[in-house]
């Protein structure tokens, strides 16, 4: 994917556009990303990207891969390594005119910036009455099923989801993870970009770049009409496979992605919910307090009596993330899900 | 193993005794002066007159806090060298990033009484627009905003402007973790950016030998390549000359610098606080020989550059800014309730909508709206 | 309160015992929990209490007032001032055999702990399968109406119920300060421990040592029978005074006072839900993603079929939490309860 | 202001030169001591069995992964003198908080192969129980482990125990906020405690030179009012005696110390990584001429401490760890799916039992229970 130089000149805050387009290829979605990073470093000059072994090594996954040679370590560098101040440089930055495009390295690694980012990023637009914006996207690999050592695989979007001020996407395939990661960047509002660490090296036929419904908005990824199984990131593959083996015996499974956890999409899910009657939302967190208590809580809500059974909630236990021997029970699988729409009485 | 040991430059640690140019007892000092000059009588006089004002300020709102008519105030009181020295010495296109005592440094900085008032008397958070007078919103996280301060001067430095950052954090706020991240990112990255540390030996009731057992804090500078210096914090004359030198620095690519200011907190800690728990009558009394304003206009009298007609003009000027404090609260701002939901993001939230018509209708229902 | 030989000798891990008892008296929540902390320390010389200005001040709050005095700077210390270095020593000290109760002396200032909260505290014992305990109390002051400056008025309770492997308590009068701080001490889980702002001036005629419900148990505090009313910590007395007011309307509302957080007493809400059919949950935390949409989903999840409207989530809105002259619009008021009460559809 | 001015005490730098006994030509160097002394031949000797045995242990751990028998092993290839110097200085009752590199200190600690390499192939997470060696689990979360080893220390003096405490962090972890409040903690509370700070020149990619400004990593140490020494990190011999030395002060109430050693990471940080992005083959070459293990035997042998015969047994017991390693391989673990469970809290809860029967019946459909 070649950056030109009408790239550079026209690419604007709309996603896409401006980098002339690679012909169909199979795409992973570290490729994506990094070509979205690529084409947004190229689209403005302000865009920066930096953090932990992003630059001479591209990152531990690769999704930075490339972009220090090409724009140069004013641009894309390597930082000390300390999340806080990732963060609160970042803050600083974005209030002297930058739009710095930060990773933590992994989920668990975002902890040390809690505050800067909870009390700060947050806040900042708030507490300044809308004089001062931060256009700053943090990108958070995120999420386990990858074997990896303790603090690896935590699934940490509650704690986004559940601070105002902050808005929350993330993709689960390639094209999404271009279009969004490009549109959070064009964004004013700051920006949690959680890629699921084990849909990295997911393959899609593309042509980049590439425009996909824009943030803010869930996708029906498969129509059914019997049950509505919300997804995300991760377990959208999942919920896809899970509806698939619903269809072998009779069940129709509608399968929405909801790509941005923050705002919720009421509008998107409600019509499905009130076509279908009955609703499960499925991620890796564990239950207590994860994502998918806002996701019942408020879909019940708004159609209660459209409702045939409650909302149920397929999930990690409400355990530590595991060690990799434990994984495989840990994480919400398609039987699990399948047994989860056992429980329901179907009479009703 | 004589291999790969870097250069030992800037790695000395400095002067024990504060620099220093006016001492307490007025005359000139023979403390050290690390290469730096006294600042001209013009610039000292219109430190003095800062001071003074910086100082009627706060006593006017402490005043109003004991009335009762705002809430919570951190004087700053007995560190105006620090504050006003620090702040004077910033160029316009400068960004200070202050914290929440530093209300002195915002009047330095231009911004108007009411807008300081605004976030005291609960208004909004900010109270003033950033951008208008280049200074960040007063920082109440302890220690996060000293990383601001470094990332807006890195992009300053990116971008090529020749902005330099200052910011100010207190003997405590040096404990926290993001301190140490500030000082390594801005050393590692050479930034334009000072940090005035001050001094004022305590953090609420905790007192410095228990924050810390460095001999002097100034000493942390060594470890991240940074020059750092320790400046007697009640001389304005030496805290101003050292954070323009600094400033200096940062814009000629030369990185950050560490002043520690030392210095007393001669109120309590905010008005809701009770000092006499953690420290005697007598040391307040003691740090009374050493206030930064008696000093410098009994210096600025004995040459000649204040006399009882100057001295005057400024009381008189210090008294119609306490005044326009009083005009100030009077003037209270009504505010909106849809100012709760207004500037949450920049795109607007659909549910955000939906919980505003929410309120509306209670307040209406109340016969509020 | 003294602390006499006896006291030291028999008090153990069940609370209260052990001290001689007062004579019943008007005590604070603030004077409940200085109780509380004294006789734990005279309890037990592992007991350690530390923080920022909790020994010679007494904590900004006075909850660990002359505590200092009484013990010696080596049970009762102030600390420097960085909140993961408080977390963190305790950590250690709590692997050393002591117990510490440490203060975060404002919610927000609980943030820089946030890594070793989540990443330690609340999981060593998984770690370590159970070899290493972490008997630690986070006291933090929480939650808002005290028209405090920006940072000083958080309800961060959300980020805490997310986390597996953390007990979260919060006392809503002073008996129960004093009850359940002493079994948290003992407990030899770590405990957050919420203390709410607003209603440590809260006064109860009290002879201490008291003992009230255990932890992990949910209190009726007004029985009713058309709507069960949630509350916790500083919206008990709102629950409280809007079910006084639906009293006047014909309305008879049961208040449940849940005190623990994580875990939730499941048996308690779900008889008094299933009696009533409808339930609402009041907290001062905004509503995406707060607590109440946990007590929303699993108390839909396991009463469906006796429920005859939504679980209604009465809340802060979804903003930071504004300036003190905003607060009295963000508060759920008795009005807001009652307001919500009204949107259900009582033909059901 | 002649006032308040702290004694000097501990304050200055410290040499620029590491201390060293052994050169990297395997002959006494010149090298500052600090007024240390070199081990006797025995420890000298029992030194370099160790550090041949973790060398071969994690030579067959790195196999193992190359194999696809372990998922990611970090390896302290090159850094045998610091984690054997240091763990060996360690008395029984002390506790040592490692991290993930310190494999090799686990091994030293009496850390049986089997339960090191529990956490790696993924049985638990720790693998090992911490009461048993007084050793914490390895930290992944950079830094956090230096806390905890100064609450600990302070726990130990508290009760009057004579128990210290020795934590590993690398040069990338001093970069975290953790570490300076360690420090800071470390040195206010005189706690018995030492910093071994292994700088092995990068933290995953990145350089020291981008990781800090100072002119050495010990710099950081006068900040504090600790002592702060440089060791040359593959004398294995200015380790042990820098590590004791630290220990015993701490024992006397004398507090913390933080020992940099200068060393190199001479694999990749784990087997996913890909060193040539980041580093020339000529610098790990060059590496090699300072490696620890071929410098002390070659010493030991000038001495007449190690002959032939001690030569061939050393290998043969490594040998026989080496073989004790792939025999524990070949034991693999059940994990029984209850442990997900089991351990989260020390009183039972209700709602675990619940999701506990949803498993075990899943198991029981799938046929697996
Ligand atoms: C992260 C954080 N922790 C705690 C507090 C509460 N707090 C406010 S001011 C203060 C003391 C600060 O002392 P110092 O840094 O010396 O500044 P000074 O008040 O003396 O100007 C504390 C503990 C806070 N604001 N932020
Ligand atoms: C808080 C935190 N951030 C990031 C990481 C990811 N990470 C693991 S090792 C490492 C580099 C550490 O370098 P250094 O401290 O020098 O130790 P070394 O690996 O060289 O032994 C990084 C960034 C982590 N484990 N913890
Ligand atoms: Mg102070
Ligand atoms: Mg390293």
């Amino acid at each position: 994917m070649s950056v030109d130089a009408e790239a550079t000149a026209s690419a604007t805050a709309d996603s896409g556009g401006g980098t002339a387009a690679t012909a169909p290829a199979p795409v992973t979605m570290t490729k994506a990303l990094n070509a979205a990073l690529r084409d947004s470093l190229a689209a403005d000059e302000n865009v920066l990207v930096y953090g932990e072994d992003v630059g001479r090594l591209g990152g531990v996954f690769r999704v930075t891969e490339g972009l220090r040679k090409e724009f140069g370590p004013e641009r894309v560098w390597d930082s000390p390594l300390a999340e806080s101040g990732i963060v609160g440089t970042a803050i600083g930055m974005a209030m002297g005119g930058m739009r710095p495009v930060i990773e933590m390295q992994f989920d668990a690694y975002a902890y040390p910036a809690f505050e800067q980012i909870v009390s700060h990023v947050a806040k900042m637009r708030n507490r300044t009455k809308g004089r001062v914006s931060l256009p700053i996207t943090i990108r958070i690999p995120y999420a386990g099923d990858i074997g990896g050592v303790e603090h690896h695989s935590d699934s940490s979007e509650a704690y986004w989801t559940s601070t105002p001020g902050l808005t929350v996407l993330t993709p689960s395939n390639p094209a999404d993870a271009y279009s969004l990661l490009r549109e959070s960047i064009a964004s004013d509002d700051p920006v949690i970009f959680m890629e699921p660490k084990s849909r990295y090296w997911m393959k899609e036929t593309l042509s980049l770049p590439v425009t996909t419904a824009p943030m803010n908005r869930a996708e029906v990824v498969r129509k059914g009409s019997d049950v509505t199984l919300l997804a995300y990131g991760p377990t959208v593959r999942t919920a896809v496979e899970a509806a698939e083996a619903g269809a072998e015996h009779g069940l129709s499974v509608e399968v929405i992605d909801l790509r941005t956890l923050s705002p919720f999409d009421d509008e998107t899910v409600s019509a499905s919910v009130r076509k279908t009657s009955r609703a499960a939302i499925i991620h890796e967190a564990a239950q207590f307090g994860g994502y998918g208590a806002e996701v019942a809580a408020r879909v019940t809500e708004r159609n209660f009596t459209h409702l045939s059974a409650p909302i149920l909630r397929i999930t990690g236990f409400d355990v530590p993330y595991p060690s990799p021997k434990l994984e495989e029970y840990y994480l919400p699988t398609v039987e699990r899900v399948l047994d989860a729409f056992e429980t329901w009485d179907w009479e009703l | 193993m004589t291999i790969d040991v870097p250069p030992s430059t800037g790695r000395a640690l400095p002067q024990l005794q504060p620099i220093s140019f006016i001492g307490p007892d007025s005359s000139p000092t023979d403390a050290p002066t690390e290469g730096l000059s006294i600042p001209s009588d013009r610039t000292l006089l219109g430190l003095y007159r800062q001071m003074v004002h910086v100082r009627r300020f706060e006593a006017q709102v402490t005043h109003l806090t004991r009335q009762g008519r705002l809430a919570t105030y951190p004087s700053a009181a007995g560190q105006e060298a620090c504050e006003v020295g620090a702040t004077t010495a910033l160029a316009p296109n400068d960004w200070l990033f202050p914290t929440y005592r530093d209300s002195a440094s915002l009047l330095t900085r231009g911004v108007p009484v009411a807008e300081i008032l605004a976030a005291f008397r609960g208004d909004w958070h900010c109270g003033f627009d950033p951008h208008e007078y280049h200074t960040s919103p007063a920082a109440t996280p302890l220690a996060t905003q000293t990383l601001h301060a470094t990332g807006f001067a890195m992009a300053a430095k990116l971008k090529g402007t020749d902005a330099a950052t200052l910011t100010f954090l207190g003997d405590g706020a040096s404990s926290e973790g993001d301190t140490h991240e500030a000082f390594n990112f801005a050393s590692v990255w050479q930034t334009p950016t000072v940090f005035v540390l001050q001094n004022n030996q305590y953090a609420i009731s905790t007192p410095l030998r228990e924050q810390s057992n460095a001999t002097m804090l100034a000493d942390r500078a060594a470890g991240y390549g940074m020059p750092g210096i320790r400046v007697d914090g009640n001389d304005v004359a030496a805290v101003f000359a050292a954070v323009a030198t600094a400033l200096e620095r940062g814009r000629n690519g030369e990185g950050p610098t560490l002043i520690e200011c030392l210095t007393y907190r001669m109120e309590s800690h905010t008005n809701s606080d009770d000092p006499t728990k953690y420290r005697d009558a007598e040391e307040v009394e003691h740090w009374k020989q050493f206030d930064p304003i008696t000093r410098l206009e009994t210096y600025l009298r004995s040459t000649g550059v204040l006399d009882d007609a100057g001295f005057d003009e400024i009381t008189a000027s210090a008294e119609e800014l306490a005044a326009s404090v009083r005009d100030a609260m009077n003037d209270e701002a009504v505010i909106d309730p849809s100012e709760l939901f207004a500037h949450v993001y920049a795109s607007p939230r659909a549910s955000l909508g939906e919980q505003q018509k929410i309120l509306e209708a209670e307040l209406a229902a109340a016969g509020r709206a």
